[in-house]
């Protein structure tokens, strides 16, 4: 193709005997927003790991502008007119938002005197052109994650990126946040950059992609025009069989006493405010109980302090009728919980250790002969489990930061819908799993909940809320500000509870993202 | 000679040369050995007590004519290594009067008495009537040494003030000059430094503040010229010397105790061209008396190992013994 | 499923290569700088390494020596290699040393036991003095936050105080030296050789290395401890109980500690010296980080420093060598055994995404454990 | 007594402040640099042996600062290019500083321990016009010697890099998320080399003023451990220039005291000497009840 922007040709990614990437050939216009998907392990991140120059290719040729280039690292990437925002942010949370968005290019004035002046108008006037309103002032760590994401794709239009990469920017943003990222992307692309953009929701490819091209076991399938296809042959085309996009599920019966009850809890947050004010839930066994907000409303302290991680401040919790001692993970845990977190890389995983390891830890108890760790048994059942929960691309002694994001996904999952636990709280459980998998784990927490397990999910994605639970609570400033069934749930009434009741937002249509 | 040289074994305590003590002065009696009786020596320095015994075992393994050492740490584990090897010869300077074992001459410095010249010295020369001491660790060896010295000084001027200090620390000078400004600060003008390379630190202060420093051990007085009144000498090198003589013309004998005190000249005031005039003739005439009392015997400078805990009074003639001493027996 | 190319069973020499050849080749290349100095100095570097190798490995006096040498090395680095693997800079294996060897020296002369009773009694004293020691920084830094590497930066040299004072004011033995009275007979441990205090605290170490492999790899406070040390946050999510659990690695790593003062001197000094140990404590650190933070390499490493020690006063009886010299090798050996050698000069680039680690040690500072999510 | 006490705070505080500024950078940009002992010494013997061969005091010192630097560059070889843990690393290249600087000063002049000589120049005690004559702060303020001015004033100069100029911000990225500054395209490992660079810049002039300034020779061990002071000050502050500055200042005035006390109390060297260690233990744990307070997280600190 001539009129490519950049093109990859015939890139081959090994990792020791892992092939990762199969001579994969991709071509990006220039005023495309090109969408990559694909199952978990596919490749898409590593493929364009190497278009940013974080990973050598193995073979294979990158194409920029007809001439061929091989970046020694990010740095030449950058200068090359590419950036790309990661799917965990690379940012520095004690620093200011203009000191990280200049990082690496900052102005200065003479005697390298650093110029934060001109930092903060020029990212100041930059987020206004490009309608991501931002202060430049904020520090990192007070912002929520979408306000987090602007920054980052700040930092590369900063950098005059030409080609601007984005994976899997939506996992973690709430339906207002990715129309608003949409509208950005759009106008990226009218000003004739190109937008590469990963995700594994489908109706957001066909709202916001002009071409959508398709990874499979390390190659591009085929790459299709948005107007000429619909989300099912995508789906068919990733995953090889046709795909729920819905789950089916009966309605619920929730019976008995409440298996987790809150009342009156207050928690605060890392600096001492407030961040849950005397807030009153329950989930019974036998439901889905989902709990809708826009990030950074107080859902991150309430489930640190139902898991013990976090200590509330005033209030009762009780797990099975116990009251586990405040800020005591193990004393939750005996009380029956099993908990998905969402920052799977500092919370929910251990990087460096194996996966077999990460999946012994909180059942530790069943792999213990006196003093001793059975640790047979526990790869045994390692084994069974990355079958049972499709992990791929990994044996039991592969350390988990090897895998891919949505398989990283799964092995918490694995490890804790596998607790004989009563009460089951996933936070963001289909974050960066692709179509497939989400379809199995929701038919998973479907029949935990007939098993009559109390699922207490939480969620920035309002489809899947709506899909899976069987009620649904809305979190605003630290409060539950409605409560609703999900069968005669609406989102336009959600999201203006989410908004603090005065905001209009919704999930955007094809027509909306374009116009 | 036409036969092989002589071989000799030198084996230092664990704080090893540079101490600016014992160990370099037993190196310099090396030396002079190897200049006049033309030895070979080897100079080993363990790294901590707990390798005294294995280096003197190795030692005598190695065919040294001579194995001597320094350091009452070093009896014991000699005691073993002699009872092993009847047929070597070793020595062990600057100890205490008990003999050690038959093939082991021993000797003892009276480093007390020497203390016992400076201290005079310096309470007859001080201008503020008040003298100093600054100790390396508080030790005994080193308590010997402020002993004699407040025995001295005294006895030059009962009304002298003698301040008695410890850095802690035998290696670090700028301890030394900071434990010296205190001292100075209290209106000290003439400071005894026992305490290895940290005397360095308290002559540097002495020359920094124009008073006096007395060196120790070896003639400090090129240090600083005309800041270091005088150095006590102690001359664990003549006999280092003398033992490495007695075995090089047959007249070694074994389990005998050898005694360096001012009678034997085995401890001195360094005078030199570096403190000349220094010390007023009139001084240096007392001073001469009281040496001559000493060694007559008429007076008995104390040994702090003499004394018994809490004991009220000191030597002949009878002085009180300084606060600090009770306590720390 | 991305599938996998035809698994190349990889031939068993280049496997070998990989396992050996690093620390061959940094030895080598050690040796080679080491040799350089020499000529500098006038030494001839082969003679030298000859005596070296002899002096501290042929013939049973100079292993001996080398084997006493090596002794408190064990301890020491296995007491700092149990913190680090868990994440805690607890480099007061020195203090805790100290206090170790105080109590046992206490005990070892005062109390009125049965002879069959005293080495326990003293090797007991010894865990407790030195746990008791380590307790400081372990409640401090978990109870109240304190940096622990700091704590352990001022308890030492404390240690060394508190132990002078007690041997030069409190329960000075009469004489020259600033020691404790000597410990009753029953209480020493038994010496092999004339040539050396090596002695049966040689087993007691051994014995603590084989226990600590097994604790670590085989039970479940040791894979407990082992993820405390890769991710503090995730164990404690995972129900370890993270606070409980670091204040034990502490106390054994401190106990251990006191062993090695315990073997100092029941089995080479007989009594308590003041300010005994040549810093065997801070040689631990580096015997622990060649060691990797395995007992099993902690074996080999203090092996390592035991045997330059050693052959160094061979070097300075036969050729007269500085001892200096020797240490100047022994660090230049240390030094070029900690580098990780990619063996491809080009690279001057790190490995950009990240990677199962190669170390198993604290690699961020203190200050920094776990405060990286953005 | 109080002044004399001051002003020998001041004085004994001034190597600590030293160590300390190097120490900062590395601290900053994520390295811990256990290694400012080793860059002292070599300072402190290069500096004794220059002054003493030029008579220029400037020579020593610049020769002083050109070791420490030399061996920073060495250490942050091996860490940087070899990849070796730093903190290892660190106790290798101080034990070798250490070794090579007592056998150089045997094998150029002859002495075991301690080089001193009267060819030595030394730094005088500077009366500052205005300042002298200050009612209170006169006699402490005035009267030291230069470097002593240098060890202070530097201290605005290293807070202005580190918070006001585009390198420092650099260096504080580096030291919070390393893989942001990376992804960023900044040459992290250029920056960790300088920031190494300058701490032993910084350790060249502690080094200096120990042989040249504070006392006017070199004994080996010198440093007597003041580096690690020096790196306890730094965590204390967590980094920060005048806090870091504040804590040394502490420690120099307990150990004024520690030093007077004897003839006044009479009490055991040995338990005077601990104030200054047990002081710093009791600051960082009322500061750590302080922190503890406002944190929210259950029981293990995760961040100190
Ligand atoms: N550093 C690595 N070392 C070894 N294997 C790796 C590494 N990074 C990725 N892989 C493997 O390469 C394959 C592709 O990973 P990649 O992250 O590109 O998948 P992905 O398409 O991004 O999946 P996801 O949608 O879950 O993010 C996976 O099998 C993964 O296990
Ligand atoms: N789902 C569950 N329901 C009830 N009890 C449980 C559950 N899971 C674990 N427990 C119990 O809670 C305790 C903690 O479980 P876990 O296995 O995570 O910790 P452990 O390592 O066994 O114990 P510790 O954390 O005290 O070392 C164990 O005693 C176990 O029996
Ligand atoms: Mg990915
Ligand atoms: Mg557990």
């Amino acid at each position: 193709m001539t009129d490519a922007l950049v093109s990859l040709r015939g890139i081959v990614k090994h990792f020791g005997e892992l092939v990762a990437i199969h001579d994969a050939t991709l071509d990006i216009k220039p005023g495309e927003v090109h969408a990559l998907v694909g199952e978990n392990g596919a490749g898409k991140s590593t493929l364009m790991n190497i278009l940013y120059g974080l990973l050598p290719p193995t073979s294979g040729a990158v194409v920029l502008r007809g001439k061929p280039v091989s970046f020694g690292g990010p740095a030449e990437a950058i200068a090359a007119g590419i950036g790309m925002v990661h799917q965990h942010f690379k940012l520095a949370p004690s620093f200011t938002v203009a000191e990280n968005i200049i990082l690496g290019a900052e102005p200065a004035l003479s005697g390298g005197r650093l110029d934060l002046r001109t930092a903060e108008r020029d990212t100041g006037d930059l987020s206004q052109r490009f309608g991501l309103d931002l202060d430049p002032r904020a520090i990192v760590s007070t912002l929520p994650v979408g306000l987090r994401q602007r920054v980052e794709i700040l930092k590369a239009l900063y950098r005059q990126a030409e080609i601007l990469i984005l994976d899997e920017p939506t996992a973690v943003l709430t339906p207002q946040e990715t129309a608003e990222l949409f509208i950005t992307m759009r106008s990226l692309a009218k000003s004739g950059r190109s937008v590469v953009f990963i995700t594994h929701k489908l109706r957001e490819v066909l709202a916001v992609s002009d071409r959508i091209s398709v990874m499979r076991q390390g190659r591009i399938v085929s790459t299709l025009d948005n107007s000429e296809v619909t989300a099912d042959q995508i789906a068919s085309l990733m995953v090889g069989r046709t795909v729920l996009l819905r789950v089916a599920k009966t309605e619920a019966k929730p019976r008995g006493g409440p298996t987790l009850e809150i009342s009156n809890l207050s928690v605060s947050g890392d600096r001492g405010t407030p961040a849950v004010e005397d807030l009153s839930l329950t989930v019974r066994p036998g439901e889905i109980v989902g709990l809708a907000g826009v990030q950074g409303n107080g859902q991150d302290e309430l489930v640190e302090s139902i898991a013990g991680i976090r200590r509330s401040t005033a209030g009762r919790i009780a797990i099975c009728g116990t009251v586990p001692t405040v800020g005591d993970p193990v004393a939750s845990r005996r009380a029956g919980l099993a908990y998905v977190p969402a920052d799977r890389a500092h919370v929910g995983l251990s990087l460096q250790s194996s996966i077999w390891e990460n999946m012994a830890v909180g059942h530790l108890s069943a792999f213990r002969k006196g003093p001793f760790l059975a640790a047979a048994a526990a790869r045994r059942r390692c084994r069974e489990l990355i079958k049972r929960f499709d992990i791929r691309g990994a044996g039991e002694m592969t350390p988990a930061g090897a895998l891919s994001g949505g398989n990283q996904q799964k092995v918490q999952l694995a490890r804790e819908l596998t607790r004989d636990a009563r009460l089951i709280i996933a936070e963001q459980p289909s974050q960066g799993v692709d179509i497939g998998a989400i379809e199995s784990i929701h038919r998973l927490l479907v029949a935990m909940r007939d098993e009559g397990r109390a699922v207490f999910v939480i969620s920035a994605d309002l489809d899947e809320l709506m899909s899976l639970c069987d009620r649904l609570l809305v979190i605003y400033r630290g409060r539950i500000v409605g409560d609703i069934a999900a069968a005669d749930a609406d989102v336009e009434e959600i999201g203006r509870l989410m908004g603090g009741s005065n905001t209009d937002d919704q999930a955007p249509t094809r027509q909306e993202a374009h116009a | 000679a036409a036969e092989a040289k002589m071989k000799v074994a030198m084996i230092t305590s664990e704080s090893g040369l540079g101490d600016k003590s014992f160990n370099d002065m037993m190196n310099e009696g090396m030396k002079k050995a190897q200049a006049d009786l033309g030895i070979e020596f080897n100079v080993i320095q363990p790294r901590s007590i707990s390798e005294f015994q294995s280096t003197l075992a190795r030692a005598a393994g190695q065919g040294f004519d001579f194995i001597v050492g320094s350091s009452f740490d070093m009896i014991k584990p000699m005691q073993a290594v002699a009872k092993a090897f009847p047929n070597q010869k070793f020595g062990l300077v600057d100890v205490g009067p008990d003999p050690i074992a038959p093939n082991v001459v021993s000797s003892v410095t009276k480093d007390w008495e020497g203390s016992f010249l400076v201290g005079a010295i310096a309470a007859k020369t001080t201008k503020t009537g008040t003298i100093g001491f600054v100790g390396g660790k508080d030790i005994p060896i080193i308590h010997r040494f402020y002993i004699g010295y407040y025995y001295g000084a005294k006895m030059a001027d009962p009304k002298v003030n003698v301040l008695e200090s410890y850095s802690g620390t035998f290696t670090d000078p700028a301890a030394g000059k900071e434990y010296t400004l205190g001292l100075i600060n209290q209106k000290s003008d003439i400071n005894f430094a026992v305490a290895g390379a940290t005397s360095a630190g308290v002559i540097d202060a002495a020359k920094s503040t124009k008073t006096f420093a007395i060196g120790v051990d070896s003639d400090q007085n090129y240090l600083a010229p005309g800041f270091v009144l005088t150095s006590m000498m102690k001359r664990v090198d003549t006999q280092a010397y003398d033992m490495i003589k007695s075995v090089s013309d047959g007249s070694f004998k074994g389990g005998t105790v050898l005694y360096y005190g001012l009678k034997e000249g085995g401890v001195a005031a360094a005078m030199d061209e570096y403190n000349k005039g220094l010390i007023s003739d009139a001084v240096l005439k007392q001073v001469d008396e009281l040496k001559a009392k000493v060694i007559s015997g008429e007076i008995v400078v104390p040994n702090y190992f003499d004394l018994a805990p809490g004991q009220k009074e000191m030597g002949t003639p009878p002085m009180a013994t300084p606060p600090s001493v009770a306590d720390k027996k | 499923m991305t599938d996998r190319a035809a698994p190349r069973p990889h031939p068993v020499l280049p496997r070998l290569l990989r396992a050996v050849g690093p620390p061959l080749f940094a030895l080598v290349v050690s040796f080679g700088l080491g040799g350089l100095l020499m000529a500098v100095l006038g030494k001839n570097p082969f003679t030298v390494y000859a005596v070296l190798l002899v002096g501290s490995l042929s013939g049973w006096p100079n292993l001996a020596v080398t084997l006493q040498l090596t002794t408190p090395l064990i301890f020491t680095g296995l007491a700092v290699a149990i913190a680090f693997r868990s994440g805690i800079w607890n480099i007061g294996v020195e203090g805790q040393m100290l206090m170790g060897a105080l109590a046992a020296g206490i005990v070892g002369y005062a109390a009125p036991l049965p002879d069959w009773a005293m080495v326990p009694a003293c090797l007991l004293a010894a865990l407790a003095g030195g746990a008791a020691w380590a307790a400081i920084p372990a409640l401090l830094r978990a109870y109240i936050g304190v940096n622990e590497l700091v704590l352990c930066l001022m308890l030492n040299p404390i240690a060394l105080l508190l132990t002078g004072y007690v041997s030069a004011r409190v329960l000075k033995a009469p004489g020259p030296t600033n020691k404790l009275p000597d410990v009753v007979d029953a209480a020493r441990l038994a010496n092999f050789s004339l040539y050396s205090q090596l002695n049966t605290g040689i087993f007691i170490a051994l014995a603590c290395c084989a226990l600590m492999a097994l604790f670590n790899n085989g039970t479940v406070r040791g894979f407990e401890w082992k993820l405390i040390g890769l991710n503090a946050r995730f164990a404690n999510y995972g129900g370890i109980r993270v606070r409980r659990n670091v204040i034990g690695v502490m106390l054994v790593s401190g106990a251990i500690g006191g062993l090695a003062g315990a073997e100092q001197v029941l089995g080479v000094y007989g009594a308590f010296y003041d300010n005994f140990s040549p810093g065997y404590g801070f040689d631990g650190i580096a015997v622990a980080m060649l060691a990797n933070s395995s007992p099993i390499g902690v074996l080999f490493s203090a092996f390592l420093f035991g045997a330059l020690n050693s052959g160094s006063s061979v070097l300075q009886m036969e050729l007269g060598i500085s001892k200096y010299l020797v240490q100047v090798l022994q660090f230049i050996v240390v030094l070029i055994l900690a580098a990780r050698f990619t063996f491809s000069w080009r690279g001057w680039r790190r490995p950009l995404v990240a990677s199962a680690p190669a170390v198993t040690l604290p690699m961020t500072l203190p200050a920094e454990q776990g405060t990286t999510e953005a | 007594m109080l002044s004399d006490i001051a002003f020998s705070s001041i004085r004994i505080a001034t190597p600590l402040v030293f160590a300390a500024l190097g120490g900062l950078y590395t601290f900053q940009a994520g390295i811990l640099n256990i290694a400012l002992d080793g860059f002292m010494i070599v300072a402190a013997f290069a500096a004794v042996g220059a002054a003493f061969a030029t008579g220029s005091l400037t020579m020593g010192v610049l020769a002083g600062v050109l070791a420490s630097m030399a061996l920073a560059a060495v250490l942050a070889l091996f860490n940087l290019r070899f990849r070796a843990h730093i903190f290892i690393a660190g106790i290798a290249v101080t034990f070798l500083a250490y070794g090579l600087t007592a056998l150089l000063l045997k094998a150029i002049f002859d002495q075991d321990g301690v080089f001193a000589s009267a060819a030595i120049p030394v730094f005088p005690a500077l009366r500052i016009p205005g300042l002298a004559d200050l009612p209170v702060l006169g006699p402490l303020l005035s009267g030291h010697t230069l470097l002593v001015y240098v060890a202070y004033l530097a201290v605005p100069v290293v807070a202005w890099t580190l918070y006001r100029t585009r390198w420092g911000l650099r260096v504080r990225m580096i030291g919070e998320a390393e893989d942001a500054a990376l992804a960023a395209g900044v040459n992290v490992d250029a920056i960790k080399l300088q920031t190494m660079v300058i701490s032993g810049f910084f350790c060249g002039l502690g080094g200096a003023y120990l042989s040249l300034g504070y006392v006017s020779l070199f004994a080996k061990q010198m440093t007597d451990e003041r580096g690690l002071i020096a790196l306890a000050a730094i965590f204390f502050a967590k980094g920060r220039p005048v806090a870091t500055t504040l804590v040394a200042l502490m420690f120099g005035v307990a150990t004024a005291l520690a030093v007077r006390l004897p003839q006044i109390t009479g009490t055991a060297p040995q338990l005077l000497q601990i104030i200054p260690y047990a002081a710093t233990i009791l600051a960082l744990v009322i500061v750590g009840i302080r922190a503890n307070r406002s944190s929210t997280q259950n029981g293990w600190r995760f961040d100190t």
